[in-house]
Parts: C-alpha cells; structure tokens; sequence
C-alpha cells in the first residue's frame, strides 16, 4: 500500500472511477496540466473529450456539467479556487440544484463538482473563500469536505458515484501536507458517517477539514495537562452525521467548533442548532465556535495567520470551557 | 453581419413557399402543432383570468411557428432547453397537453408533480430539458447536453430556445462560446419578441440583430422571419445538419412577436393597442400558414377546420383531467430532493445503484443515452 | 399623515433621497416601468440619468453600482428576485463586499442593492429564495429586512445613507399587504436597533420580516391561553440587534426562530448560536428554529404553503416548549 | 472585423516613429515608465527567489508598452481597473514603488496596509480601482466608474484592462454590452498575451482576435502591436477621446507577450524555452522604443542609461523602504471592513456622516469627483 499525498489520492480516484465507467468525464479550466496536480496525467490516459479544457467560464461549467448529466453522463467539473463559483451560483444553486425537485423528482444529475477552499498560503480575500455554508443552504446539493489522503480518495469515489450534485471541497494546504498510506484498490468512504479522529471524554472538538488537525494538535496540548478531548471530523455537512456528534457530546458535556469559514452565519452556527437540539440537556456549558473573523482574508502572512483558527486558541477555549 | 433567410413568403409569388421536402402529412402536422399552441395557450389565459389556474404564466401566442419549426427539426433523441415562456416549446416537442396543464394547476398529475409549475415545466423523456425561470440560463445546460452527446461520441443534437433579453446575460456568452471552441452539436434559436419584459429590445442590444453575435464566436449567425414556420424549420434544419455532422453550433435569430402581454397580469404601459393589432393582423404565424397551406393546394378551409376542432377538443380534455385531478398532498412534500436519498440527503436504501455496478465499455453509450429516449419523436 | 403600503413607502424614501443628493441613483431592469411599484414615476422626475434602465445583466448591475460608488456617487441597484442574485454572487460578495477591506480601508462604497424575496405568491423555486444567510456570511456587507411600511422608508434612507454596500432585501408579499401611515417628512430608522413588536414573559419569538406577521398571529392565539409571547423584529441582521434578544430571552428563558429561507444554514442558525451564547444559562429548552423545510420552493399552492412556517405551527411549537 | 493599426516600426523606415505629438519630454517620460514597471518586477522575481517575498504573484515583463502607451492617454481624473497582474497598470498610473513594494511584502506601510497583496493592490487617490483576483472582474466595475461619470455629467473617463482569458467570461460580455447601450466614456483595453495561465489563447477563441468582439456590442474593435508604445498610446488617446466626447466605448486588443510564466513558480509546461526566448528576443517593448528614441534623435545611449541607472536606485529604495516597515499588527485585522461601524457593522460613531448632510445641488459633482482627483497626473 503506497504512501499517497492528499492530491495524489484524488487522482487515483478519478482515473480509477474513470477508468471504471465511460460516462465519467473531467471539465474544468486548465486540468490538462493541473495546476494542483489532481488532474495530472488524466489527460495524457484519456484524452481530449474525457479531460475536457474549458475557457475561463465558471457559468458554463457548471452549467455544462448539468446538462451532460442529464442526457446521462457523469461529468466531474473542477473550479479552481471556491471563490471562483461565486460567478457560477445560479448555475450550481438555482439549476443543478433545484432541477430534480423542480421537476417532481424525474431527473438523475450525477455531478461533482470539485473544488478547493481555505486560507493559509497568502493568496488573500479573493483566493480563500470557504462556501460550504452556503452550500449547505442548497437543498438539492451535497456537500464533502474530506481531511486526509485515505478519506479524499474514498468520498471522491463516492461523490462520483453518487446520483445527485455534489459539492466537493478539497483544501489547498492538505494537498501536500496530508499524507499516507493509501490502498490502490477500489474502497468507498460513505457519506454522512462522521469520524471520530481521537477518543476522549472531556469535551467534544469538531474540527472542519484542516481544522481537524488544528483540533488534534490542540487535543495533543489539552493531553498533557489531564483534558481528553474527543474530535470528529464529520466528512460531509449535508448528510450530516448529527448521530456521531450528538452521542459525544451527550458524553463530553461539552462542544468547540472549529472552521476556517467566517464565524457569522457560517457551518459553526448550523452545528451549534444541532448539538443544542439533540444534546441541550447534557450540555455543560454552550458550544464554542471558532472560525474565521467576520473579515475577509487578508494577504499578509501574519494577519491571515491571526485570521485562522490556531491550536493554542482551541486550547484555550477548551481550558476555559472547563473552568 | 448575419445572413438573412428571405421568409418563403416573399418568394411565394414565383415558386410558391419552400417546403424544405416535407410531406404533406408533415405540413399539416406542422400545421396542428401551431394550433394545439394557439388554443392551448388561449385556454390558459382564460382559465387564468377566471382564477382557476395561477402562477407566473408566460404565453407563446404569436410565436408558435419558432418552437414548431424549429422542433421539426429535430431527430428521436435529440433535446431541447426552453425558457420562462415554454409551454409552446412543449408542445412542440411532443409533450402532451393534459400533464402539462395539470402542471400549470399545481395538480399532482402534471409534468412535475406540481412542483414546477409553468416555468418549470420539464420531461426528460421526450428531451425537453426544462422551461426555466432564469433568463439565458438555459444556455450553459443545452451546450451540456451537447457536450455530453459530444464526449461519448452518440449522434444526437441539442436545441437551446432563449429570448432576445437573454442575449444580454453573461450565460449567453459563455455558454456560446464554450460550444463554438468545442464545435459541440447544439443549435442556439433566439427568439427576438422585440420585447424583454417591459421594454423594448433596442434599449438593450447596441446592433440591429441578435444573429450578428455568431460572428464573435466564429459561428454561423441566421435570420429568419419567425412568423413564418417553413423558414424556420429551413434555417434550423440546415444548422441541426451542421451540428450533428461535427461542424458544431449556430446562432439562428427567430424575429417574432408576442401577441399578449409579458405574463398574464402585463399592463402593457410598454406598447400600443395599435401596435399589438397591427402585428396580429400581419404576422399571424398560423393565418400565414393557413394560407400557404391553401396556396400549395394541400389543405382547404374544411380539413384546416377539423384539425381545429379536433385540437381544440383535446386542449378541453387537458382541462378537464387538470381540473379534476387531485391537488399534491403533503407526503410528497418533501421527496425528489435527491436520488437514491431522504430530503437530509442520507442514503435511503442500502441497495447499490446502477451507478455502483462496473458498466462494460460497449454498453456506454446506450445506458447514457436511454432516459432521453424513452420517448418517440416530437410533433411535425 | 398618509396611509401607504409597503411599497410606497419604499418610493418615497427614494424619492426623498434622490432630491436632498443628486449623487443617489438608481439603476436595474425594468425600473422605469416598475413592476411592483417601488420605482414607479421615478423615471418621470428624474429622468434616464437617474434612473438608469440596464439589460438582463445582473453582474453588470452590481458591479456597476460598485465602480460607481467607487467614484463617489451613490448608486441604488435592484434586483427583480433575490435569486437573480445569485447571477452577481462574484460582484457582490468578491467584489463589493470585500473591496474596502482589501484596499485597507481606502475605499467608501455607499451602495444599495435591493431586491425581493420570500414565497407565497406561487413563483416556484426560482423566484422565491431569500438569502439573508449568504451575505450575512459575507463581511462586507450589511443586510437589512424591512417587515412594515414605516421601516420600509426609514431603513431604506438609512441604507442610501449608509456608507458601505447594503443588501436591501424586501418581501413581495408585503409589498402589498402591510400598509400603515408613513411620515411624509424625513426620518430614519436605525441600522442595529431590533424592534419589539409585542411585549411578553413566556417566550420569545424572532420573526424574519414576513415571519413576523406569522408569529404576532401565533402570539394571538397564543394569549386565548394565558401564554404571553414576546415579539422581536430584528430589522438589521448585520448589524444584529443581539442585546435586545438576550435581554428578551434571559426574561422569558425560551426563544423560537422564523424564518422563510431554507432551514439548513440559515439564519436561524445564527440567531440560536448568538442566543445560546449570550442566554444559555437562562434557557429553559433549546432554541426552537422554524423555517421554509431543506426543499426547494414547490409551485403548487398547497405545496408552498406547507414549505412557509405558519401561525399554528408557532403556537404548536410554544405549547411544546412550555410543556 | 478589427481595424489593424499598423505598428509604428513598420512606417519607420518612410516616415519615422509618429509620435502623435507628444513632446521630447514626454516620450521620455513613457520610456522611464516602462523601465520602472520592467526593474521593479525583476527586482519583485529575486527577492520572490529569495522568500523575501510572498503571495501570489504575476509579473507584467513583456508587456509593459501597454500599460504605459494607455495610461499616457488618460488625463488628470480618469481612472483605471486592473487585473491580477497589476503592477505594470499602477505604476504606469503614477503609483509610487516604495508603498507598491511594501504591499507586495504585506507590510503595513504599503498601499492596503498589507490586506491586499499584489493581487488587489489599489490606490483610490491615483484613480486606481485595483488589481483584481477575479478573471474580468473589473469590466464592469470599469463600467459602473464610467456610469458615475456619465450620471453626475462629469468629464472623467474610465479605462478597464483585462486579459485574452477574460474576453470568455460572462463579465465580458455583461459590462461591455452595458457600456455600449447606455455610450458610456470607458475604453476596454484587452492585453493579449496569447495565454491564460496554462494554454494557448487558441484554446478558447474561436476566432481571431478579441477585438472582434467590438462588432457585437457595436462599438469599434482596434488591434494593436502591443509591443509598441506608441502604438498603444495613439490607439488608446483617440478611444479615450470618443469616450469623453460622448460617443462610447471603444473595444483595444494589444497583443502582446509575458516573458515571465504565468505567476512566479510557473513551471510552464505548456510553451517552449524557445518561444519564450525568440520573443525576448524580437518583440521587447523597452529595446524597441530605445531603438525608436535614438532613430528619432531624442536621445543617446548615454541618457537612456542614465534614466535606467535613476530607475533602478529607484526600485532599489522601495525595496529598503518595504523591508523596513514593520509587520501589520492584529490591531489592524478587525479594522475597515465597514466604513463609520466596527467589525460587525455596528455604528462606531454618532457624528453624522457627510452623507447625511443635505448636499446643494451645484456641489455634486465636485463632492463626488474629489476622492479620485486627490493626485496628479499619471506617468507620461
Ligand atoms: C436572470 C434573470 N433576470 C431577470 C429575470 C426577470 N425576467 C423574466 S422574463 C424577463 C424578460 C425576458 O426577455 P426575453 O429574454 O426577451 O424573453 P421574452 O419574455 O421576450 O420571451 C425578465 C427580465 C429573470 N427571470 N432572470
Ligand atoms: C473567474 C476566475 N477564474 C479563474 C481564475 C484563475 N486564473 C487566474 S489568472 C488566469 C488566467 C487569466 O488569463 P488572461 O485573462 O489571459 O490574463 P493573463 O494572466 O494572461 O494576464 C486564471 C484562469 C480567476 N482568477 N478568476
Ligand atoms: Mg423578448
Ligand atoms: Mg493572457
């Protein structure tokens, strides 16, 4: 079983799935030579009408990937940054999103539509936006954020295989920094099963993505002074696995949320609703939630790096919950 | 500049109009399909104003020999996407009128259950992708049909209905242009009403035709005079050709009018009286054609009549099985948010679907193409 | 002092703004024309220079409303349906929101973009959606929700007024329905101030714009049994009056959301995050959050008024909580 | 089709160089700025190679005729867009390289205080609406200044610069069909540069040039050799000139080459070493306009080498300047992102702002106008 970056995962999926079934294509700007590399050598296996080069127009993919799904085929659309969809939302919400409703249920729209968000390599406001709220706020959509190699390949298998829209975050820092051993066989990872990354009985840290490593550095910190922190990572937000979290928390007692979004209206806010629904009457204290301040990212490395949730901060936030 | 295809009526005089090589039978079913719009959409209007249907309705009156035409056009498995002014691209492509009307009640024996309504009125099983709500938006997802019969290499085309206003919005361009860079198979039809809601098109579009754009794609940009249906159906024919032999996409212009107002409710402060006669007395699509009919000796008044008659008994059926169907209950409420999954989007079933079974090479194309042909082929 | 509707209202206030500063504007579809009356004579008065009709081009509007205010005017956008937003999400959120913030607060964008949201008039999906949660998330950005006619005046002038890009969400039903004597003079209504619409011990309820109307009617029934609900119209979302919510909620230790956006991120998720943080101690249950269900807007009228919250459904979810 | 302005080198032979008459001064003045835009993006690659600087990066080396010719053609008042490759377009709008180089560091001392970067870098006061992160993003805020200008009748031009890759956004075709119906004083300067990131413009473009396009908006469509200062300057002078005449944009497409990859880190699978190197080699804007400056007799080798050695001493204080300031601190995090509120909108203040004053007619445009009159006149 060979190591294997986050990205280089993502790759085994998609020529995998690919490979797999005809009707699998890729769309998107540049994936020939992928700036990522996510894409690298798909083109070279597959070709020019399976690697599908677009011009820069986000509308027309995303518009594009719905109509091919709905003469049957099974499109992969890449946008490079999150931010860049913002010029494909009536494509992605109003359409792909609504057409099966819409239509009283008598279409199959097996669409991914991958992506990448986050913060943390200086690329400033307009090259950081994590959407995944407003996503969420999209009935007719799915939603997956995965957090390592093993998981990237096994919920992009299922993204692909899935029958309805999916909106596939990946994270710019984890394309490189995540990695490990990653079988070359054909596994899935099912969608709304939460992980639980680390056991524990004190409080209950909910890290999205990248922020689940922010989470278990912190757990680490919270380790050696006797607080057990339990941190899961739920894979994807709609379905959302409220199960695995509420059961925690009914343990814990207590819940911090972690996310790189910014903090109003964001995911946070949806799962704070949730942990008081399911677990108010266990719970200690309410739920924590950081997350990116209401500003948009700024460029320079030490204020962005402010801008994110760090693990001395969740530690802190964990160390006061319990006082 | 685009090329202007002189409606066959100006031709009549010598050869009598152009029959692009359709039958009689053709002719005449082109002829039907016109009236089952016309009486169709009178209808609707009616019920409307009597309060037994509502909604945001949108009327074709006037336009019928576009969607006719141009929908004659098309081959068993081709698709077409269509606009908050759909119900005549319906019609044309074959889709029946008592599901459609009792769509537009909101009655759970409609199109979609009622839940679409007439600006979502859709069949994917006869290849009508979706009327839909936004303007233009229907042109990123016909270039994606295309794009889909394009990558497994099947022989089918896309047709995209959009309305002069849409020629404006920014999914027109990139939904063009994505087509002409991949000569995808796909037929751009504008539908120039000369009015975009409460205004006229000259407010918005800075150049004399929407067709003259093709030129900013290195695409063929069409005239064609939209009153007349065999000029339509001759432009749109040679365009379909065109995309299905691999050549890729055109951009036909259809200049046409629309006899009613925007949406049934229009105080029409925008136009005349006079003006809104004056173009029914002189482009009637159906009163020309009627006309050519006679003049080609393929039709008198009598058999015209029947054909009338014969429509107009089935727009009251459609009426009838709309008004006496039930109304959605609440259990459908909250189903067709997914496939395969509850309305959290949690998987429903534990069974694999086809999705999950490995599909052999060969079979690709046929499993791909097999929803949107469920259906035969479309009026005309 | 006249009585107006809603929607009188709101054309008086512009009205008003475009005579005391030449610098205010407005530009949209179809506005000379107005289809719901906002507009309407404006063009007569002011001409095409002020009342500027555009194509079927939304990110051309927002984004010009945003170069215009960035040489100094004060341009009022509209966008017919919320939704059609969602065609300018990249000039709006990418752009506008995040401009002063990225240029280090060297910019001043006085900017108004309105437009009409909710369901009940049988539009269907596309026409109906309100997406107060996603520009919430968007830092930048104010939002504001008007539920009368007096609001309607006082909080546009405050909008036009404003220095910084206000999304101006009014209610299509309301445009209509709510009518009471509006000032003919000039006077504002105060971004960041929530109004208490009713004043109660038992519970306290948070109306979004229409929302509110539902919940006063739910109040009344609700007072048939003796149980006396607090009413609160937030008026501003950003900013959120969140004091006078605490304050109402440590009172009466229970708290139900309304709302007519889709449940899932909404924000009435935000609201239970904010009241649980502030007023957890004082909280007998949890937050209750009632809201159009995750599923697009069906067109059906039997449908859609299943998809709205409704009085009874508040009052139903008040015996409970008091239970 | 686009009208071909000839490049001025190919006439030199006959006539010389036409200046369009710009004096001695001035043409000696566009050569410096191109020089300050080449040195200081040299200087931006080494200390980028050296981590002394960050972010994402896009030099403008090879282009530099096209921001200097087209901003020699604005006046005092006008403004400009920019894209993600920006730094070209704001010096050549009279930016300073001492805070351009600290943003570029995100130091607190540059022109966003370090909340920019080089991609939204921006200087309101020198009538710069910023770089932009966002492919096309800026036309229609181009358009929106132009509108500003047009609704308070003022006599302020806008210029938008974008990419080839932006002529296939959706923002394209929205802003320039916006400015083209209501004739509003902006000018589209399209840099062709023949890629968009990792491919060939061919790719995307259906048809020969950008400038095409103009023809679909009405408005004229110039092609110009955008390695040729003048050039661009006398393309650019008379599109700006019919725009503050009232009659409209105009659509320029300078075609042009980077000789840097796309962003610093730029592996450029997608072009030869060869390429590049003949490019270099032939069409350099700065060897070309030496070349014309010395034929004209304005000036020797020597003074051409002094302006050169002044530039450089030049760059060489920015990057002093940047690497001295300090950091920006968290202080400054939560601060502008509302104007008169803090981080959450709430007001920060009870003064009345100037809005709520009652402003006298006769002082609009001048209250309007100041902000981005604040500076002098650009570069050239
Ligand atoms: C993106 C978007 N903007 C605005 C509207 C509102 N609207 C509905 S139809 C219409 C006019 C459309 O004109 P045109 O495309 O010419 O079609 P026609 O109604 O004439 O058939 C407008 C502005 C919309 N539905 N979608
Ligand atoms: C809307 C959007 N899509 C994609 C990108 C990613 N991107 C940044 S620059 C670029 C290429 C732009 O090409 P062009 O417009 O020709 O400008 P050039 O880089 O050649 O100057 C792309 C695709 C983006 N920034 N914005
Ligand atoms: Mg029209
Ligand atoms: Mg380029």
């Amino acid at each position: 079983m060979p190591e294997a970056t986050y990205s280089q995962a993502l790759n085994m999926a998609l020529r995998e799935e690919m490979r797999r079934d005809e009707r699998v294509f890729c769309l998107g700007e540049d994936i020939k030579d992928s700036t990522y590399g996510v894409t690298r050598g798909l083109y070279d296996e597959f070709g020019a009408k399976r690697v599908v080069g677009t011009p820069i127009s986000e509308a027309a993919i995303a518009g594009a990937a719905l109509g091919a799904a709905a003469v049957g085929m099974r499109p992969v659309a890449e946008f490079m940054y999150m931010t860049f969809m913002m010029c494909a939302m009536d494509q992605l919400v109003n359409q792909a999103a609504k057409m099966k409703y819409m239509f009283g249920g008598k279409a199959v729209l097996p669409i991914v539509y991958r992506t990448m968000a986050g913060a943390g390599r200086a690329n400033a406001a307009q090259h950081t936006q994590s959407l995944e709220a407003w996503f969420s706020h999209a009935p007719g959509i799915k939603v997956v954020m995965p957090s390592t190699a093993y998981d990237a390949k096994g919920l992009l298998k299922t993204a692909i295989r899935d029958e309805n829209p999916v909106v596939f975050i990946e994270n710019k820092v984890l394309y490189a920094t995540a990695k490990e051993d990653v079988p070359e066989d054909d596994y899935t990872v099912p969608f709304g099963k939460a992980a639980i990354r680390r056991q524990g009985r004190d409080v209950t840290i909910i890290g999205l993505q990248r922020m689940g490593e922010v989470a278990l550095a912190a757990a680490d910190q919270l380790a050696g002074e006797g607080i057990e922190a339990e941190v899961i990572d739920p894979r994807t937000l709609v379905p959302l696995d409220i199960d695995t979290i509420a059961t925690s928390v009914q343990k814990t007692h207590r819940a911090v949320l972690v996310h790189e979004a910014h903090e109003r209206a964001g995911f946070g806010a949806e799962l704070v609703t949730q942990i008081v629904t399911h677990a108010f009457d266990y719970l200690d204290a309410p739920p924590v939630r950081l997350a990116n301040p209401n500003v948009p990212t700024p460029f320079s490395r030490t204020l962005e790096e402010l801008s994110i949730p760090s693990a001395a901060q969740v530690a802190e936030a964990v160390r006061t919950l319990l006082k | 500049m685009a090329t202007l295809i002189q409606p066959a009526s100006d031709t009549a005089a010598s050869t009598g109009p152009e029959r692009h090589g359709l039958s009689d039978a053709r002719l005449l079913e082109l002829y039907r399909t016109m009236l089952r719009i016309r009486r169709f959409e009178e209808r609707v209007k009616e019920l409307f104003l009597e309060a037994r249907l509502y909604g945001s309705v949108h009327l074709y009156i006037g336009e019928e020999a576009v969607a006719t035409g141009a929908c004659a056009a098309l081959e068993e498995g081709d698709v077409i996407s269509s606009t908050h002014r759909g119900h005549g691209h319906c019609i044309a492509k074959g889709l029946e009128l008592a599901p459609m009307m009792a769509e537009l009640m909101g009655k759970v024996s409609g199109y979609n259950h009622g839940k679409g309504g007439s600006m979502h009125i859709a069949s994917l099983d006869h290849g009508m992708l979706g009327a839909n709500g936004i303007v233009a938006a229907g042109i990123p997802i016909s270039t994606g049909a295309a794009m889909g019969f394009w990558v497994r290499g099947s022989q089918e085309v896309a047709l995209c209905f959009f309305g002069d206003g849409g020629a404006n919005h920014g999914a027109f361009h990139e939904g063009i242009n994505l087509a002409a860079v991949l000569k995808l198979p796909v037929v751009f039809v504008c539908e120039n009403n000369q009015y975009a809601q409460y205004h006229a098109l000259q407010q918005d579009l800075p150049i004399e035709n929407v067709a003259d754009r093709g030129a900013a794609y290195g695409i063929p940009g069409v005239v064609v005079d939209g009153s007349d249906v065999l000029a339509v159906y001759g432009a749109v024919k040679t365009a379909v050709d065109r995309a299905r032999s691999g050549a890729g996409p055109s951009l036909i212009e259809a200049k046409t009018y629309r006899f009613e107002g925007h949406f049934l409710g229009d105080p029409e402060p925008y136009r005349t009286k006079e003006e809104v006669a004056q173009a029914r007395a002189s482009r009637d699509p159906i009163v020309r054609f009627s006309a050519a009919l006679q003049q080609m000796g393929i039709s008198g008044v009598e058999r015209l009549q029947e054909i009338d008659d014969a429509v107009r008994a089935d727009v009251e059926t459609a009426v009838e099985f709309g008004e006496s169907s039930p109304e959605p209950g609440p259990e459908i409420l909250l189903t067709d948010i997914y496939s395969g999954a509850d309305a959290d989007g949690r998987e429903s079933s534990g069974e694999k679907t086809e999705a999950e079974q490995v599909v052999p090479r060969d079979r690709v194309t046929e499993v791909a193409s097999r929803e949107v042909r469920a259906q035969g082929p479309q009026a005309g």
